[in-house]
């Protein structure tokens, strides 16, 4: 469906139009996002984005940290996918200072970082269907994401913000009997995801308000430099796992669902296969892991040579990048950036609401999936 | 003057506080199922089991400030919440709790048509409260419930005609009878208008997944947004004042009143060892239930979609059922 | 006095009648206006309904469901004007609704 | 024999699928294959067709096949009452047109598969492309050869005009490349206007366009001594021929077509094509020969292009440009043979030249690709160590066409030079002097290229490879940069696919001459018996009566004239261009003048210019003033006249007409004035009026009653 | 006695609320006083043994008619009322004088009129359906044979009424 521009009238005085504030306090704008809508009647004409709400300067405060403590500082941005950012950290660094990483930690590092993924797309289930009213799936999600927060916990101790993984490996290895726990997790969950497909795929009022809702096309979602399920719901096969794979999944067997119409319903199923797949991998890894050390030969001190790296992976919003810089000097980046995927996703919200109704903007906001700690780090 | 004055009276105290503690306790259930469907326990703080969770939540409704915002009609908005609680009140005048005179307040012979006058009054409430908060959110809410309304209205309106086409009376109980006479509840016999009053009642009450008015993910609160304290009380208590309105009409029309099941049949005459009116509130209470578990169940529809199933689908059934019984009553 | 005849309720009728003629010519605001008809319609409607019971003939208050179903018709078309002009003009001052007056 | 229709329609079926799905589908090899494979099955039905035509008894080769009719019988006027045009695809085989069957598939084969080679750095498209097109020539060029009368001959006359404009025109991007095409067809369009003209003639004056009929009525009639109808169609004729054959004056096209890709200029205008105006002549020979002052004309024309062609060809550096005149030259002498009525002689030459002059195009073709598309003479030199079958392959036909025997062009050309010895000395001696130029010129393009010392652009390292490819490259801006994205790595040996063509010509070049060896030799002159009936066959007209003969002795006594002419011509170029390398160039220095005309082509082009392109544009400047001021001026006072006569009536209109009206109007509004008063346009005005009059009303009813 | 002191009630709330819905500053109020105005006259109906048209009255004006001029006044929601400009005492003086006007006309012609009705009082009932309280379906009966085509040009007339409201207030014809 194309959403014809929005006729702007300037001459006939319009009975109708409305400029309403969402957010930055609002029940389902997950967070402190502020979108302001511009609105004939009830269909939204123009919105803007306005984020910066929890800005803490993550990037800066990590420019004054040593290496070693800037993962606990990602654990702050993407804080329902704190274990991903870590990932994507300690493998930046890694190639910075072309340290090898024992393939055990590697595996390791691939089942948090999948389960992780579980975790945080059980978030993101639980509020999108909360939003477009399903509250039950919400309580459902929040369940099973438990019981992952309890398998990290048991891990490295956290619950939320893990600080799980060091440049060179991981901080410690898995307890004895972890695991079990973890396959039977896995067992679990597979019933659950079917729970919920039965509460949602082939529900007549679910259809109807996500299907042909925020579609977008492969052109516009490339352009728009969407990323993760919004880009790959669009059709798109884009997915760092398989295109630059890291940690060790190019040991792994996995598919990437793709979407064909780029609606809300296709990005939903997306997410929902990649429940499945990430099961899938965290099996194979956990049949396949290896035995060995945890930390590769790291320094104490980590002192970098001189350069920059870019390393992307996909966390469960999309591509994360990490931008690093050393001045071969001092013992803190000179430089650090994050691409940070609920931010590039965000922008496509503009485009995505346009034309559709106001009870569609909080389903396409949980259908891109923002984490606010992200997009403002 | 006993007759014609204190025994109504008394009548009506009886009834209003009746409906009024089984509103508490509907919360209350709604609650608990709630919370069991979502694998949780729901309120277990206050008493046993969380029961007397429905009288502390209604001490705490009252103690809480009562704002007004400074920018409000503050005649309007004092007066929507009521002009929303007095019609649902109203209507248990003619609501028939049971065969004898003593169970009802009146039996008026256009009993269905005052039900269906009385709570068209509502949308007063609705309307005008979210116009008097003078706020975004609850005027959008209020639009939306008002158009809401008004549309579903004609709907139920029109499927209640092929029941009074059936049963060829306007009372309640003349329509409770008239099911005991013919053995069968109604809603065998009128299995769609059946559905779509309840669909109707659904969206009347605007209960899940017609809830749109107050979708607190889209409209933060719905036209109450601006409420708080006893007067956000009343908008609270008129909502499930009228799911039990609409309970009671589904049960009347279409599930015998007070009758037992197979009212007809001799030999479940041990039903009726229970009395008429537990019959009755028990039937009220199966169908609150239903209410919830729909809520705890189903998404929400979307607003666009919502006008549509009303108008497109809900009416041209309806004007379908009534030709359709119509012919049957010309024919048979 | 105490009892109540006809004539009582044609007084009814007629003050009501009054008070809404009275509106129609003085109000400046149409939505107000048209409401003033509706109670000279309902005016009309109480002489029609109690002449009805007084004469124990039915056809008065089949009038006054003609009378509500003409006005249920007046309310949404002339409703549907001042929408109309509102969106126009942005004022639903009769005073105003003059354009096509030479 | 009966199958001869299949010969030109399978390399129609080959362009048609080149053309139609090739462009688009085919891979290069695929495009190559299908029209090499269409030509090699067409070669094979010739031979087989040729050697039915030999079974046959002599006085019976002449075989007619009609494939379908094309032009119902329209009644004509012509100058014999009302004539029936009726023309039919019919199809002649005999021994002219089957000689020249052999000549145009045997030689276009090679010519197919040696492009196979040559135009592969083409991109894909462009193959197809190339190679349809090539196909469709032959496909027109056989229908030419086969036709059976002027209509049909002609369909093929324009088809193969059409391809060599289009082939020329193949790398379209190139500007030069694309004028030359323009040039060509338009030169060709001169010469085409005269070939219809002498067609409208033809069935004028014999009511019939099939060459058999005509042949006979002509041979009927007495030969003319003055300048009759018959010299007129021949004129006509010939002025065809002279286009498309490229003679004086209409030459000027053939050295610009060698923009062309070069198995082009081999096959179409070197062995093919060009020769179809001698073909013509020789189709017509009984109509000629009635026309002697024609034939005259013809002799001089022919013989002094090739006089003029070869001089210029002395002093041309483009090694391709050096053979084109040389083609022309080479044309000049088959039109001075048909002129002094050896026509057997002039289509023996046209076989032997077809031969080696499609040798050396390719094989220069084979020089240019080697040395990457640079065809300066110049800039060559001392490439016969890289290339050594290209150097002697091309050495052969250089001999041949110098006429040393017993190479093929001693025997044709020779038997040229005698039969017009016979008929007038002046026309032997600048014959002979061509031929003498002809060996010269053609040994200083051996020399220049093959031997002495290499001139031309270094190569080496790669990066030294890219700059000599960038400067070796300036004259292919028609190809598409893919096409050359490797460096060049010096010059080489061309492709199998480009050499074996060569070696087989080069056979043929040896060997095609001994079909011919004249009485004088101890032969028997096959080729001129087996011809002759084409010639004669149907007529009663037999030119080599009135001829005396000479001696054979004063034969040999020419032939060796001739021959050490060429042997002595070969050893100056050898001197001039081997040994002393300065003699050259100072000998341009001592004629400078006639240098400078040589080396601008006797400002042939530059006169065209001045005359004919001009006279053109001017007259149409003429023209389109006449247009302007005339014709315009006199649509436009229609015009003015028109608008004239509208304004009065629409002065009329509005001061009459309107005039009333607007008065009436006038009257209702200013009366309205005074009750317009009464509209306040505020309703409750008005309400209130009603209201007084109800109550009027009342108050009169009750007070009436 | 009751029924004396029910219909002065009636009748001056009814009328006070006339006067209210006539003079109310904001058409919010207005509307509003309307709405309660209706709803007393449909208790006047119900004493006049009229119950089907006392629903009637509720359902269509109270809940139908009204609520789409609340529509209205919301939609236009204006932040200056019209009457803003004009002087009050000018609205006071031409209500009075029409008021007098209009009110002596009515007394002048009720009054004629009973006169003449008093005068023939025995011919006053008798014609006609009688009826009782509780008349529904004798209203429908009369409605449906003796009023049939006026009844089905009403609803001729409602569906008229609904298109051409539908295409006056849609936005834009042609979307």
């Amino acid at each position: 469906m194309t959403v014809p521009a929005p006729r702007v009238s300037t001459t006939q005085f319009d009975t109708n139009e409305l400029v309403i504030n969402m957010g930055p306090q609002h029940p389902s704008t997950h967070g402190v996002l502020r979108v302001v809508l511009r609105l004939d009647g009830e269909r939204v004409l123009d919105a803007d984005c306005v984020i910066g709400y929890i800005h803490r300067g993550v990037e800066k405060l990590c420019e004054n940290r040593d290496w070693t403590h800037i993962v606990l500082l990602t654990d702050r941005m993407d804080y329902v996918a704190a274990a991903t950012n870590n990932l994507g950290y300690v493998e930046a660094v890694e190639k910075l200072m072309q340290i090898e990483v024992p393939r055990r930690a590697r595996y390791l590092r691939t089942v948090l970082a999948e389960l992780q993924r579980i975790a945080s797309h059980c978030l993101w289930l639980g509020t999108h269907a909360m939003d477009i009213g399903a509250m039950t799936v919400l309580l459902y999600a929040f369940r099973e994401r438990e019981l992952v927060l309890d398998l990290f916990e048991e891990f490295c101790g956290a619950r939320l913000t893990y600080n799980s993984m060091r440049v060179g490996g991981l901080p410690l290895d898995v307890p004895p009997g972890w695991d079990r726990k973890v396959r039977s997790f896995c067992d679990l969950m597979e019933g659950k995801l079917d729970d919920y497909e039965t509460l949602l795929t082939n529900n007549r009022i679910w259809l109807k308000r996500t299907r042909d809702v925020g579609v977008i096309s492969a052109e516009e979602a490339i352009g728009l430099g969407l990323c993760g399920p919004p880009l790959r719901g669009s059709g798109v096969s884009r997915d760092l796992r398989k295109d630059e794979p890291n940690a060790a999944y190019e040991e792994f067997d996995f598919d990437i669902p793709l979407g064909t119409r780029g609606d809300t319903y296709d990005r939903y199923l997306i997410r929902m296969e990649e429940f499945r797949q990430s099961i899938r991998i965290v099996r194979q890894a956990l049949d396949g892991l290896p035995e060995g050390p945890i930390m590769g030969k790291v320094p104490r001190l980590l002192k970098p040579p001189a350069g920059e790296t870019y390393h992307a992976i996909e966390s469960p919003k999309g591509e994360l990048g990490y931008f690093l810089v050393s001045d071969g000097k001092s013992t803190n980046p000179y430089r650090f950036r994050v691409r940070p995927p609920s931010f590039c996703n965000l922008q496509g919200l503009k485009r995505l609401v346009r034309g559709h109704l106001v009870a569609d903007v909080v389903a396409l906001i949980g259908t891109i999936d923002i984490v606010l700690g992200e997009v403002d780090r | 003057m006993l007759d014609t004055v204190v025994i109504p009276l008394l009548k009506i105290a009886v009834l209003v506080n009746a409906v009024l503690v089984a509103v508490t306790f509907l919360v209350l259930m709604e609650r608990k199922v709630i919370a069991w469907a979502q694998s949780r326990l729901g309120p277990m703080r206050v008493g046993p089991y969380g029961i007397l969770q429905a009288i502390a939540d209604p001490i705490k409704l009252i103690l809480k400030e009562d704002i007004t915002p400074v920018k409000a009609d503050r005649h309007v908005f004092t007066l929507a919440p009521i002009m929303s609680l007095v019609p649902a009140l109203v209507v248990f005048a003619v609501v028939p709790f049971g065969p004898d005179p003593l169970y009802y307040i009146g039996d008026i012979n256009v009993g269905l048509l005052f039900i269906i006058s009385v709570t068209s009054i509502g949308v007063y409430g609705i309307i005008l409260g979210g116009w008097a908060s003078n706020s975004k959110y609850p005027l959008l809410a209020s639009l939306r419930a008002s158009a809401q309304l008004i549309s579903y209205e004609i709907a139920v309106t029109m499927t209640l005609v092929s029941v009074i086409l059936t049963t060829g009376t306007l009372s309640l109980v003349g329509i409770v009878e008239a099911q005991q006479e013919s053995g069968i509840w109604f809603a065998f016999i009128q299995p769609v208008a059946l559905v779509l009053i309840f669909i109707g009642g659904l969206a009347e009450t605007n209960r899940a997944p017609f809830d749109l008015p107050e979708a607190e993910t889209e409209l933060t609160g719905g036209f109450h947004t601006e409420y708080s304290g006893m007067r956000f009380a009343l908008f609270f208590l008129a909502e499930y004042a009228n799911m039990i309105v609409i309970s009671a009409i589904v049960v009347l029309m279409f599930f015998g009143g007070w009758l037992r099941p197979f009212p007809n049949i001799a030999f479940l005459g041990f039903l009726d060892l229970l009395p008429a009116w537990i019959w009755f509130v028990g039937k009220v209470f199966l169908f609150l239930y239903v209410f919830i578990w729909i809520r705890a169940t189903l998404p929400r529809y979307r607003y666009d979609q919502l006008m549509s199933l009303g108008w497109k689908v809900l009416i041209p059934v309806a004007i379908g059922n009534l030709v359709v019984t119509g012919v049957f009553k010309v024919v048979f | 006095m105490l009892e109540i005849t006809p004539l009582h309720y044609s007084l009814l009728s007629a003050a009501l009648f009054m008070i809404g003629v009275i509106g129609v010519l003085v109000r400046r605001n149409v939505i107000i206006i048209f409401m003033s008809i509706e109670l000279i319609l309902n005016a009309v409607n109480i002489n029609l309904v109690a002449l009805s019971d007084q004469l124990q003939d039915l056809a008065g208050q089949v009038f006054v469901v003609f009378v509500i179903a003409v006005a249920a018709a007046e309310a949404a078309v002339g409703l549907g004007i001042i929408i109309a002009f509102y969106r126009n003009k942005e004022t639903v001052n009769i005073d105003e609704i003059q354009i096509m007056r030479w | 024999m009966d199958l001869i229709w299949l010969i030109p329609l399978l390399p129609g079926l080959g362009a048609a699928l080149n053309g139609l799905l090739g462009i688009r589908y085919f891979s290069k090899q695929t495009a190559g294959l299908v029209a090499v494979s269409t030509m090699a099955v067409a070669f094979v039905l010739s031979v087989i067709a040729f050697a039915g035509l030999l079974g046959l008894p002599e006085e019976e080769r002449y075989h007619e096949v009609t494939v379908a009719s094309w032009i119902p019988p329209i009644p004509l006027e012509t100058a014999n009452g009302i004539g029936s045009f009726e023309v039919p695809w019919a199809f002649v085989l005999d021994p002219l047109s089957g000689m020249m069957l052999l000549v145009v598939t045997g030689i276009g084969l090679l010519i197919h598969v040696y492009s196979v080679g040559y135009i592969d750095h083409e991109p894909r498209g462009g193959v197809a492309r190339f190679f349809c097109y090539l196909n469709l020539f032959c496909f027109f060029m056989l229908i030419l050869v086969l036709g059976s009368s002027f209509l049909v001959m002609f369909v093929g006359w324009e088809g193969v005009g059409l391809c060599s404009y289009l082939l020329i025109g193949y790398w379209y991007r190139k500007q030069s490349a694309s004028d030359a095409g323009k040039k060509a067809f338009i030169v060709n369009r001169i010469g085409d206007w005269g070939f219809i003209l002498g067609i409208f003639l033809v069935f004028f004056t014999f009511g019939t366009l099939d060459f058999r009929s005509v042949a006979e009525a002509a041979a009927g009639m007495p030969v003319e001594v003055g300048f009759g109808v018959l010299s007129l169609i021949c004129l006509f004729l010939f002025i065809g021929a002279t286009g498309k054959s490229a003679q004086i004056p209409l030459y000027v096209w053939l050295p610009d077509a060698m923009e062309g890709p070069t198995p082009v200029s081999a096959l179409i205008h070197a062995a093919t094509m060009v020769t179809a105006g001698v073909y013509m002549v020789c189709r017509n020979a009984v109509l000629f020969a009635h026309a002697p002052m024609v034939m005259e004309a013809v002799a001089w024309i022919g013989v002094l292009t090739a006089f003029m062609a070869a001089t210029i060809g002395l002093v041309q550096t483009d090694i391709k440009r050096v053979l084109a005149y040389s083609t022309v030259s080479q044309l000049g002498y088959m039109f001075l043979a048909t002129g002094v009525g050896a026509f057997a002689a002039g289509a023996f030459h046209l076989m032997t030249h077809a031969f080696f002059k499609a040798l050396l195009f390719l094989g220069s073709g084979s020089v240019i690709h080697g040395m990457n598309e640079e065809q300066d003479m110049r800039r060559m030199g001392g490439l016969k160590p890289y290339m050594p079958t290209t150097f002697w392959t091309m050495a052969i036909g250089a001999v041949a066409i110098a006429g040393i025997p017993p190479l093929a062009g001693f025997f044709s050309k020779d038997e040229i030079l005698y039969r017009t010895f016979l008929h007038s000395q002046v026309l032997w001696g600048i014959g002979a002097l061509t031929a003498v130029m002809t060996a010269f010129y053609m040994f200083r393009l051996i020399n220049m290229t093959f031997l002495g010392r290499y001139r031309g652009p270094e190569w080496g390292q790669p990066a030294g490879g890219e700059a000599a490819h960038g400067a070796g490259s300036h004259g292919d801006g028609g190809h598409d940069d893919g096409g050359h994205g490797h460096a060049w790595h010096g010059p080489h040996e061309s492709p199998r696919t480009m050499t074996v063509p060569l070696m087989v010509l080069a056979v043929g070049a040896v060997f095609a001459g001994f079909i011919g060896v004249p009485a004088a030799l101890g032969g028997s002159n096959v080729i001129e018996h087996f011809l002759e009936p084409s010639f004669t066959a149907f007529g009663a007209f037999h030119p080599a009566e009135e001829a005396h003969h000479l001696s054979h002795t004063a034969e040999l006594g020419l032939m060796a004239l001739s021959v050490l002419l060429a042997a002595g011509a070969i050893l100056f170029a050898y001197r001039n261009y081997v040994r002393q390398p300065a003699a050259a160039d100072e000998m341009a220095r001592t004629f400078a003048g006639p240098h400078r005309v040589l080396t601008n082509k006797y400002y042939v082009d530059e006169l065209y210019g001045a005359t004919v392109v001009r006279g053109t544009m001017e007259g149409a400047n003429g023209l389109w003033t006449v247009d302007q001021r005339v014709v315009d001026g006199a649509v436009n006072g229609t015009g003015w006249t028109t608008i004239f006569s509208s304004w009065v009536s629409h002065v009329l209109d509005k001061y009459v007409v309107d005039g009333l009206v607007n008065f009436v109007a006038w009257v209702c509004a200013e009366a309205s004035y005074v009750f317009r008063r009464a509209q306040t346009g505020l309703i409750q005005n008005y309400a209130f009026a009603t209201l007084l009059g109800v109550f009027a009303f009342v108050t009169w009813y009750l007070l009436a009653r | 006695m009751a029924e004396a002191l029910l219909f002065y009630t009636l009748a001056a709330l009814i009328l006070g609320l006339g006067v209210m819905v006539v003079s109310a500053r904001s058409a919010v109020h207005s509307v509003l006083f309307l709405v309660v105005n209706f709803l007393l006259v449909a208790v006047l109906y119900v004493t006049l043994n009229a119950e089907f048209v006392a629903v009637i009255q509720v359902l269509v004006y109270a809940g139908g008619i009204v609520v789409l001029y609340l529509f209205v006044v919301m939609l236009v929601n204006l932040k200056k009322a019209p009457e803003r400009f004009s002087d009050p005492r000018r609205l006071a003086r031409s209500g009075l004088l029409l008021g007098g006007v209009v009110l002596a006309l009515i007394v002048v012609v009720v009054s004629s009129s009973l006169r003449a009705g008093m005068a023939s009082e025995g011919t006053l009932s008798g014609f006609g359906t009688p009826f009782t309280s509780g008349n529904t379906e004798q209203l429908g009966w009369v409605l449906y044979t003796s009023y049939l085509i006026p009844f089905e040009l009403a609803s001729m007339l409602l569906l008229v009424a609904m298109i051409g409201a539908i295409v006056l207030a849609k936005r834009h014809l042609g979307d």
